[in-house]
């Protein structure tokens, strides 16, 4: 943000002072949990559990369900005709509404078992899209693993593509192989070929361990960027009356 | 008071290290000289060599939000720059709604610095670069990009609501043939990948640079190895090192926030590194005792 | 990549072969109860970590974190279940924090049929099913509030974590509680191995509610599914050779384009794939 | 087995069923077209899972409410948290609706559009089930005047606000508004004064083309314009006081926590303890050598030494990770489906 133009208003100088208290009070974690932490955790879980609340009904509830359900999105023009029929199909959808209701079961003692039955429906509905999710996640990553183990490239024998494309295959078994929980490793090289998958997955855990430290600490500068830049202009000109 | 035992250093001596190692380079704008990034430099070579006749113009797709902006917005600070140097026209555009804000206060911020560098020069909106909003609709949009034939008709008014015939950077410009150039910045790799997918059209593929977060540097390095990338800003390294070469070809320019960001995020690598080197020498001390 | 709208032949060959072995091996294991499975330490610490709850009269804390309605949720219900009806049997406070009202709804139904199976159920507190936000990190700043404050001897973080994983993890490692982790992010794993003292990775998730109670039906599941991984197993193996001879041992003997075997896995990629 | 454990168990497999087949069976079977309603039925289940927001909602309620109540420690936190709750719920609704509020009345200049269109194409197309056009061009003049007038009140107040203004910038984006709907208006006004309103018949209907087009126009700088009103009014900038003063501040806070974590946690975990912990140490200090100024000082390979780990190894292991959890999940899938349980369970 530029400085002058945006220190105008009021409102929006209270907003980045508000920004930069609502950062040190989650900061402030650090040495110990504390009031200060504490009022602000609880006003962002409020703030959180209102916006949820309106979202759903601003962007799933009103134009995915109401807006059809009451024909909502259909123009009536001045000679009283209209583009476009109203479906009674729509009304179906007071079906799940109602049947969603159920959940609300889980309070009463002797009708808990209601709440069940949508619960049921949920669980069912999610057991039978896993299908569809399984081989469209799963297909393409397998076709990717069929890598050639040796590589010829225009100048010969390509070492380095060679060993990388074994190693990548090497690891894949290894680690699937890690992952046997029923059969007995009878012979010490088959239980070598577990270690190894476990070694190799420590390899894995720790490079993407690594990689994340850079992302993380960058949000970190942001932060720090936004105290000692926008904060504490804002701060100056609230403490100096400008 | 227990002896110094270097296997239980207090975390919040740890915190206190990691915020004084991020935050002292930013307070004192205090640079050191980043590494040398390949990629990145193969960016700014296809930058520095860029042409543009009147009609033709460079597009630049900011989609990322606030969760990686320590990373993308040095990034897209620097090859803005670059641009705007040279004098190439550029059409600001973003997939990613969270986006929006940035498609403003990034190229007003790079003009600023220009303009307070370079005395009686200026960059005028609408001339040398326009804001084109968020667009949602992800590649089908993209699609459309790749198949219009005219890209005011197309995209019809930018974000301040002017309408792109009236603006002098759309005079003469046609379909994707006009863009010269096309640099993306995002920290979601599904993004990159249906640039890579549909923005060209037969025969026609505008440069591609791309700026990703130390995240996804593997996935974009397949696209590098494989020519579809031309250049690649690597994290935060990569701006720095631009950073820098910019500052080689234009000495007047003064380091900006990239390389200052790299040097912290530097100094709190190796803080880490460090430490855990500390903790394992505390630790085989103890060992041996 | 969207995928296909709609199995072809060769993938209902495919579901076939996954849940064929489950349904044979669900089927000998209801008649041979002694099966065998390998050892999972990260199990073995749960009753660890409940006793360890008991003697120092702390609550325990079960979180499945962001985890949605699904699979992954079914199989954390299996390991709270059973500490679930720990707490029960030695009257822990359990609590459980949630991020989703439809899980949360399910997690309350397991808690209270685990205290019931104990015949505790007087005893279940529904106020410890406690919902603290659907916003990632909201849920985050109240999980370490309460985790704080109520000084837990254990935790339990299994399911679907996303970045906030290490925040969790640190906030029980403050108050020196013990604490187990099961994900399926391989991203999130090397936190919560970090800040855990046990952590099941990947399918050990799923593995555990069958090592933990050793019914039929899920020690035959078990079994089904590796089996289904072998063919997996198999399948990459093949394609590799294939991938290798096609790519680069025949045009290297034959010339270019000479001496290719006709590729099963072509027809795994365009037959099965593609519409 | 008691009928309420049957009825649950047939409810649970009817929930799956549909996905399932969908999936299984082929796209046209005979007459039928399946995936046809695809969205509508998503969104039914989807419906079913939204009705539950109301049980976070309880809850918090419950421990929040209850606490306020009997005043149990901690109940001024309690307050805070349903008054930011009250608040956010009245903020962001009002700012909905203001929204929806604008877009609705755009919508009314934009059916007047749609209804000059379909004047000119049923009159081609020779349409006798509805009024004479040049009686539903009355009606659309005397919609449209109506329509004008409150577009012209609104200008005035934008006129207003922007002499009022003390943001330079908003200033210049409002008069640029400002005139550009001004000028759409009086193109539109003079274009509805064309309308053929007598003649039985019409030798073009190129006006009630032209005013479609020029009612299109006005529509989008109206909207434009109202929105900019909007953006300047106070329930906006409440609206943004809490959203990003404080929902985003919090949120991009919480996750900035992790830089500090992470650097505490690589200190107690990365120890030389076992052959395990080496190797995830080592890994770690290779990738993050690799990707700072100082590494490439020391040697230049680790950059490359970084990508190869991240690439190779990484990407093999987490995707032998991820496909043994998917088959898992694949399986638990289809017991949960088929209520394939143990009794004990459920």
């Amino acid at each position: 943000m530029g400085a002058a133009g945006v220190y105008s208003d009021v409102w929006t100088i209270a907003t980045i002072l508000v920004g930069g208290v609502a950062t040190l009070a989650i900061f402030s974690f650090l040495i110990k949990e504390n009031p200060f932490f504490r009022f602000f955790e609880h006003i962002y879980i409020g703030i959180a559990a209102g916006l949820g609340v309106v979202v759903t009904l601003k962007n799933f509830l009103w134009p995915k369900i109401f807006v059809p359900l009451f024909g909502l999105d259909l123009v009536r023009f001045p000679d009283s005709t209209s583009a476009g029929v109203y479906n009674r199909g729509f009304l179906l959808y007071l079906a799940p509404m109602l049947f969603g209701l159920l959940y609300y079961f889980i309070y009463s003692k002797k009708y808990s078992w209601l709440a069940k039955l949508v619960i049921g429906v949920s669980l069912g509905a999610s057991g039978g899209l896993a299908f569809q999710g399984f081989f469209n996640q799963m297909l393409p990553q397998l076709a990717s693993s069929f890598k050639p183990l040796v590589v010829y490239g225009s100048e010969g024998w390509n070492i380095g593509r060679s060993f990388s494309n074994s190693f990548f295959v090497f690891t894949l078994i290894c680690v699937m192989y890690y992952f046997f929980f029923s059969f007995r490793r009878k012979t010490a090289t088959l239980d070598k070929i577990s270690v190894a998958g476990r070694w190799l997955m420590m390899v894995c855990f720790g490079a993407y361990f690594g990689s994340t430290v850079m992302a993380r600490m960058a949000l970190l500068v942001e932060r720090l960027q936004f105290l000692l830049g926008d904060w504490r202009q804002a701060l100056l000109l609230l403490v100096l009356g400008a | 008071m227990k002896q110094w035992d270097l296997t239980h250093i207090d975390r919040r001596v740890i915190y206190l290290l990691v915020l004084l190692a991020l935050s002292i380079p930013l307070a004192l704008e205090y640079a050191l000289k980043p590494a040398r990034m390949e990629a990145a430099e193969r960016a700014f070579a296809v930058v520095q060599d860029l042409e543009a006749k009147p009609g033709e113009l460079a597009f630049m797709s900011l989609d990322f939000g606030p969760n990686s902006l320590a990373e993308n917005k040095p990034q897209a600070e620097v090859v803005l720059e670059h641009l705007l140097r040279k004098r190439i026209p550029v059409a600001l555009y973003s997939q990613y709604y969270l986006a929006e804000p940035f498609l403003e206060s990034i190229p007003k911020t790079v003009v600023g610095r220009l303009e307070k560098e370079i005395l009686g020069h200026f960059w005028e909106y609408g001339r040398d670069w326009v804001n084109l909003g968020y667009r949602p609709g992800g590649s089908v949009m993209l699609q459309n990009i790749a198949k219009s034939a005219d890209l005011a008709e197309l995209f019809k008014t930018d974000a301040r609501g002017n309408n792109l015939r009236e603006l002098p950077i759309f005079k003469g410009v046609a379909g994707l043939e006009s863009v010269k150039l096309l640099a993306e910045f995002t920290s979601l790799v599904g993004g990159l990948d249906s640039f890579l997918q549909f923005f060209q059209k037969k025969g026609y593929r505008p440069f591609f640079i791309h700026g990703c977060t130390s995240i996804t540097i593997p996935q974009a390095f397949i696209y590098l190895d494989s020519g579809q990338l031309k250049g690649l800003l690597e994290g935060i390294a990569g701006a720095a090192w631009y950073s820098l070469l910019l500052e080689r070809a234009y000495p007047q320019r003064r380091p900006d926030a990239a390389q200052i960001i790299n040097t912290g995020l530097g100094v709190a690598h190796m803080v880490v590194i460090a430490l855990v080197l500390l903790g394992n020498v505390g630790f085989l001390i103890r060992g041996r005792n | 990549m969207t995928g296909l709208e709609h199995a072809t032949l060769g993938v209902l060959l495919l579901i076939g072969l996954i849940i064929g072995p489950v349904l044979v091996y669900i089927e000998r294991a209801r008649r041979d109860r002694n099966l065998y499975v390998r050892r999972l330490p990260g199990v073995d610490a749960i009753d660890e970590a409940a006793g360890r709850s008991a003697e120092i009269g702390k609550p325990l804390v079960f979180t499945s974190g962001l985890t949605s309605i699904g699979p992954i949720l079914y199989a954390c219900l299996g390991v709270l279940f059973y500490v679930a009806r720990k707490a029960a049997r030695y009257k822990l406070r359990l609590l459980a924090p949630q991020c989703d009202p439809t899980v949360m709804a399910v997690i309350e139904e397991t808690v209270r049929d685990a205290y019931r199976s104990e015949g505790r159920l007087a005893f279940f507190d529904p106020q410890s099913i406690r919902f603290l936000s659907d916003e990632q990190f909201a849920f985050a700043a109240g999980y370490m509030g309460l985790v704080q404050r109520e000084q837990i001897a254990a935790a339990f973080l299994f399911g679907s974590f996303a970045a906030e994983s290490l925040l969790l993890a640190e906030a029980g490692q403050q108050v020196g509680a013990m604490q187990v982790a099961a994900t399926t992010s391989p991203e999130q794993v090397a936190f919560f191995i970090c800040s855990c003292d046990y952590t099941l990775i990947g399918e050990e998730l799923f593995g555990a509610s069958a090592y933990l109670s050793r019914e039929p039906v899920q020690l035959g599941s078990l079994y089904g599914q590796d089996r289904a991984k072998l063919v997996f197993m198999v399948l990459i193996v093949i394609g590799v050779l294939i991938a290798t001879w096609n790519q680069s041992l025949a045009p290297y003997f034959w010339g270019p384009g000479a001496g290719l075997i006709p590729d099963v896995m072509y027809w795994l990629h365009y037959e099965l794939w593609a519409t | 087995m008691n009928y309420r454990f049957r009825l649950i168990r047939i409810f649970t497999f009817l929930g799956g069923i549909y996905f399932f087949l969908q999936y299984v069976l082929p796209a046209k079977l005979g007459p039928f077209t399946f995936g046809k309603y695809h969205e509508e039925i998503s969104n039914g289940f989807i419906l079913m899972g939204a009705m539950a927001v109301g049980l976070g909602l309880i809850n918090l309620l419950m421990v929040h409410g209850s606490r306020l109540v009997f005043r149990r420690t901690g109940w001024v936190n309690s307050a805070a948290l349903l008054l930011a709750m009250a608040l956010m719920i009245v903020i962001t609704a009002a700012d909905w609706l203001r929204t929806q509020k604008i877009a609705a009345q755009a919508a009314g200049l934009d059916m007047l559009a749609q209804f000059s269109r379909r004047i000119s194409s049923d009159y081609q197309s020779q349409r006798t089930d509805v009024l004479p056009f040049w009686e539903r061009n009355r009606l659309l003049l005397e919609a449209g005047s109506s329509q004008l007038a409150v577009v012209y009140e609104s200008l005035e107040a934008a006129a207003n606000l922007a002499g009022r203004s003390t943001d330079p910038a908003l200033k210049t984006r409002l008069s640029a508004g400002l005139q550009e709907t001004a000028a759409h208006l009086k193109e539109t006004e003079s274009l509805l004064k064309e309308l053929e309103l007598e003649s039985s018949t019409a030798s073009s209907m190129s006006p009630n083309e032209d005013l479609a087009r020029a009612l299109g126009r006005l529509q989008v700088s109206w909207r434009e314009l109202l929105g900019l009103q909007y953006a300047s009014s106070i329930t906006r900038k409440v609206y943004d006081f809490l959203y990003q003063g404080l929902f985003m501040s919090l949120g991009a806070a919480m996750f900035a926590l992790l830089g500090f974590y992470i650097a505490s946690a690589a200190y107690r975990a990365f120890r030389l303890r076992s052959a395990e912990s080496g190797l995830m140490m080592a890994a770690a200090l290779v990738v993050m050598l690799g990707q700072i100024p100082l590494g490439v000082w020391i040697w230049y390979g680790f950059p490359e030494l970084r990508l190869w780990l991240l690439q190779i190894p990484s990407t093999a292991a987490s995707r032998a990770i991820e496909m043994g959890a998917a088959i898992a999940g694949l399986v638990m899938a289809f017991r949960m489906w088929l209520s394939i349980e143990p009794e004990s369970f459920r």
